[in-house]
């Protein structure tokens, strides 16, 4: 185990698949010759050169349709987009064509691929550059999302996503691109479509993903102090989602807050209160809150900002709410 | 209405750059000839069918009918082999049953059944048969331009030599997704051929409506790019420019825009009352078959003779009835095919 | 009140709208000599010239920001998608220019107008042309969504809609172009953000929109056989969504099942559930069920079809176990 | 690393169709001459003090700075009225200021304030000036293209004879939404005029390695489009060739593209280590530097001292320093702002 930055993890697993499988390859935008906007390709251009390793004009749905044709031949591309906000030009290519061209096919067709990149809010990117997409894109049957908090994960999930034979969107974020945590030595996988359970608690179950998981650790120290027990569950995997670990976390503890960064309409959150108020019906001693971004576009100064996006102090008062 | 150019026999009638010399494409023989007018009378014959089929209610939803078209398919098909991968829109009957695809499936697959080349699933917009390397049938306008450029892509990352022919209408020269694909074609140097099935219409609108300049082989100059116009109810002209742009695109694996210029003499769909043009400009391009002429000309050549040709097409005749009725004694899919085919 | 088509309210909406203010204008494929695919726009060119009825290439990106940006200028665009579907070749040019401009130029930028068109399944007309994209626009803030399901409603909010001062989605379907119902004589508006109860009842709340009202009412009528009385509540606004109405109705009715074409995961009914557990928690005597279309994309054969859009069998269902 | 060409005073390079001659735009008095110089030099200075703001930390997220560029958004400007709309990308702090944002609510808004022009909703990459037809500030590349062509549509559909100027980089000619707005600009007769910014680079990548043709003028050639390029250091220059396609565009309501050949002297965003180009290549533009060349053309003509314009450069200096002072003084929102300006 050697604690790594999660864009090293994110390096490392393309890195180590691409030597793995020729087929293999990276494309976007600044991956090569920049080293990717955010440096999660470093090094890359100089291992695999430029036939795997391609540098692309600003042609989002240019060269996600050549990857997603590149994988209905039998080639495993990685996309990235320099954010996934941008992917909203290439949207129809991700939820038409890598969606449901199998389907369509009648099962002819594979598509291996993945696509990655950053996503959410909080850098003072402003509106544009800030969704964080992952309810937006798990609405789609033929998709697979996953959205992973640490450097374990994210390089345990993309390397089972690029070996995996379908479109599957590996949504980073910038704030965690930085951050450190404890990677396992050698070649493993982490398997598409299970949640880990970041802390057992008795009290509440948190359910969360991505960059919300450290905010949530964070607020559940302070929910400690005040002797509430959470147990905090991270989705890591959004579509498939794995509702057993879910439903007995709250089975257990009665009550469940809903954490993460999609917005409040149709949300990440709307999926889980919804699935585990049908399923865990008598279990509940409280209604499920939700703690999303706001209903709102995400502004641009910081003294706003921060308070857009889930954050400790909305977490405790949810938790308080729900335990009371 | 603009009057619309009918054929002259010129074939090529424009390029953006010399079109290079590769000479003559190789001669047919006299059986992948008279193959390739199968392919094409089947064609017709399936289509017709097909119309039919539809007006008595066994075809739901869209039914894009390629009569008058025909010899973009064989003539473009004809001048590259069964490995080399091909894309096209959604008036992919053709395209489908050229690339392999048995008659029978490809009707079960119009009237929903289980046994429909993909299963029920796609239905008409939706062939695709990839053991002949056919990657569909696409319904968005323009979608399928960046696929064809990931198709072609491969298969020069995997160093094979290959060239990928996508298909599109007139009117999908108007989506984004081509422009960024032909821009990265040319600077990735991708051995793609699009191929713009000009028919003068995008579904109501005429060229000259949609597309600021009416020659769409010129889209190609906006990025120092091969672009040719061609007629194209030629067989055989199709075929000799089609095999150029193949063989440029092989050994220098250079794309092309191959704007060829055809007609298609049904509505749009099969609901449209096509108030857009006059009986008078259909029957004039009627008078330029593509199936007609490759017969004629099979004829004249002499090494077939009508009474074969005849029993050809009398062969053919039978299998479209045969298939059809096959097709309509299959089974619908069950319900529990719903859940299939998402995941792989 | 007399009856008419669907699709001739549309018209009639269009048409009144356009001859009250002249900076209204259609904008679209084929809206223009063909008189609109579904013959949504019959007799505009005649009456208006094609000015104000614009005939559009296949450019759904390039003619739905050509309308915001003529939005911006002050005109009152109404942008027909052929299809809803085709929407997402545009999708950026939607969340990100007429969502959000406003916000990002601090309140200096109105985006007056409305897109409009066919959605849903139903027509064997595929995967790609079938989506119901009311869950997806309506995660984001800065846009209206309304989703008409009949003739009276739709030109009551269209017309309220091209009146409105921001971007608004009216979500037809092709399956109601045809149906006729009742509508008010004369100059009207429906208000945007109110829903309409369709029924009252008392065992349980359905609550429901756009072409699933009609499936509803159909299964209304065999659920009040078996003695059942449901309260109806046509949304017809999906954002902003009336909440009250709802929540009183649910607090009367004690169940809830929601029935809607969005697909299960994130889709309409999720927001739905999702709100309802949490302000109606201690009115509930069951779980709140929700019938949708199916977690797959649409297949073609109608023998397929008609099982993955909420159909009165399952509609039955799924109230039989919520009143048992 | 391709050598990128030096400005030669040549000013037109090429076009894809004769220019009309229209004759010379008309001359400018020697206050608003001075008025152009004094805008390109509070640009450069607000840039500088940005520069320094973003190093100090006062400024979040991008900051994406015009220095070398000037002579494009004066230029341009200054061939057409303030009652022209014009939009353009993110690099646009000088669009903003010139078209009347003060530097006080300019830098309020990079420091997050709610006397920002746009009340700190925005930031770097969305000035708005609607006031002064300043229409924005578009963070999504290529965006605002489509965006441009509805308000030039706009004025036309209300008969107003104006033109809209619509700014973009050289990166984002390979959107779709681009090639869109060409096509439909070209075939509605819309009186758009896209501004490539051509600085050489998209974020890291050189012009060659994303454009099949280096020249992007060019890309008006598949619409039949009125296409130029030009120089773009000398602020006459850039004013004459689009007082020529403004007039153009409001005599025939043609677009065109305006492909100006300029520079930028800093890294794309902030945090750029700019390894994809030499010292060397940033020296040798900076000597062709669009506000000295104005600076000695206004000296040479005689009608200003050196002494009287040292002044008025002091002024500025004093303006942006005192505007980044009051800027930084300024509040933050009430976090109640977070919920308005959504709905209107
Ligand atoms: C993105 C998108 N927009 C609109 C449509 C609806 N549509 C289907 S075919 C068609 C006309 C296309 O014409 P053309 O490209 O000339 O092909 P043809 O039908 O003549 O073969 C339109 C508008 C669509 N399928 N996809
Ligand atoms: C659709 C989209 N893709 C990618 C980006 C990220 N990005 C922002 S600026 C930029 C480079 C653009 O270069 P250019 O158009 O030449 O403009 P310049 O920065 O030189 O002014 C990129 C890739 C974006 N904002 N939007
Ligand atoms: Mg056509
Ligand atoms: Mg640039």
């Amino acid at each position: 185990m050697a604690k790594i930055a999660y864009r090293d993890a994110v390096r490392d697993a393309m890195s180590e698949e691409m030597t793995r499988d020729s087929r293999v390859f990276l494309i976007g935008e600044e991956v090569a010759q920049y080293n990717g906007a955010y440096k999660c390709s470093k090094g890359l251009l100089d291992k695999f050169g430029p036939d795997r390793v391609i540098d692309s004009p600003i042609s989002e749905a240019g060269f996600a349709g050549l990857a997603i044709g590149a994988a209905m031949y039998g080639l495993r591309p990685i996309v990235e987009f320099m954010t996934f906000s941008f992917s909203f030009v290439a949207f129809d290519q991700i939820v038409n064509n890598a969606a449901q061209i199998r389907y369509m096919s009648g099962g002819q067709i594979k598509i291996p691929m993945v696509f990655r990149g950053n996503s959410g809010g909080g850098h003072q990117i402003g509106a544009t550059h800030s969704h964080a997409p992952e309810n937006i894109y798990a609405t789609f049957p033929g998709l697979k999302v996953v959205v992973p908090a640490f450097a374990a994960d994210v390089k345990g999930l993309l390397k089972s996503a690029i070996r995996d034979d379908n479109p599957i969107l590996v949504i980073e974020n910038e704030a965690l691109y930085g951050r450190e945590s404890e990677v396992p030595d050698g070649d493993y996988l982490t398997p598409i479509g299970k949640a880990n359970i970041l802390q057992e608690g008795t009290d509440v179950t948190i359910v969360t993903h991505g960059r919300s998981c450290w905010t949530v650790l964070e607020a559940a120290q302070e929910l400690h102090k005040m002797g509430i027990r959470a147990e905090i569950i991270d989705l890591r995997s959004i579509k498939p989602l794995d509702w057993p670990t879910v439903f007995a976390s709250v089975r257990k503890t009665h009550n469940l807050v809903c954490v993460d960064e999609t917005k409040p309409f149709c949300g990440v959150s709307a999926q889980v209160a919804a699935e585990v108020q049908r399923a865990c019906f008598d279990h509940l001693d409280a209604p499920i809150l939700r703690v999303t971004s706001v209903e709102a576009p995400m502004p641009f100064s910081s003294a706003l900002e921060d308070e857009c996006i889930p954050n400790v102090a909305r977490i405790i008062e949810a938790v308080k709410q729900v335990v009371a | 209405m603009t009057q619309k150019p009918l054929p002259t026999g010129a074939g090529v009638l424009a390029t953006t750059q010399p079109l290079p010399d590769y000479g003559k494409a190789p001669e047919l023989s006299r059986e992948e000839r008279l193959r390739w007018y199968r392919l094409m009378f089947l064609t017709r014959k399936f289509e017709e069918r097909s119309y039919q089929s539809y007006q008595t209610g066994l075809i739901g939803g869209f039914c894009h009918l390629y009569n008058g078209q025909e010899a973009v398919a064989a003539g473009t098909f004809a001048a590259i082999t069964d490995a080399d991968p091909v894309i096209t829109a959604y008036r992919d009957h053709a395209h489908g049953l050229m690339r392999g695809i048995r008659p029978g499936p490809a009707f079960a697959e119009l009237y929903g059944r289980a046994t429909g080349v993909v299963k029920g699933k796609g239905g008409s917009m939706h062939y695709f048969n990839v053991d002949k390397q056919m990657y569909g049938g696409h319904g968005i306008v323009g979608g399928q331009t960046a696929l064809g450029l990931g198709l072609a892509f491969a298969t020069k990352y995997l160093g094979e030599k290959k060239v990928c022919f996508c298909y599109m209408g007139d009117g999908a020269v108007n989506q984004g997704a081509f422009h960024e694909s032909l821009n990265l074609a040319q600077l990735m140097k991708i051995p793609v051929i699009y191929v713009i099935e000009n028919n003068m219409y995008s579904m109501g609108t005429a060229v000259e409506r949609h597309s600021a300049p009416v020659e769409l082989y010129k889209r190609a100059l906006g990025y120092d790019m091969m672009g040719v116009r061609a007629e194209a109810q030629d067989f055989d002209l199709v075929r000799q420019v089609s095999w150029t742009l193949a063989e440029r695109a092989r050994k220098e694996n250079m794309p092309a825009i191959l704007e060829l210029m055809t007609y298609r003499y049904r509505g749009h769909s099969m609901s449209d009352p096509q108030y857009y043009r006059s009986k008078d400009e259909v029957e004039e391009y009627r008078k330029h078959d593509p199936v007609e002429i490759l017969r004629g000309r099979i004829l004249s050549e002499g090494t077939v003779s009508e009474k074969d040709l005849d029993k050809l097409e009398d062969e053919v005749r039978k299998e479209v009835q045969e298939s059809h009725e096959w097709a309509l004694a299959s089974p619908y899919p069950a319900q529990s095919e719903i859940y299939t085919d998402i995941y792989a």
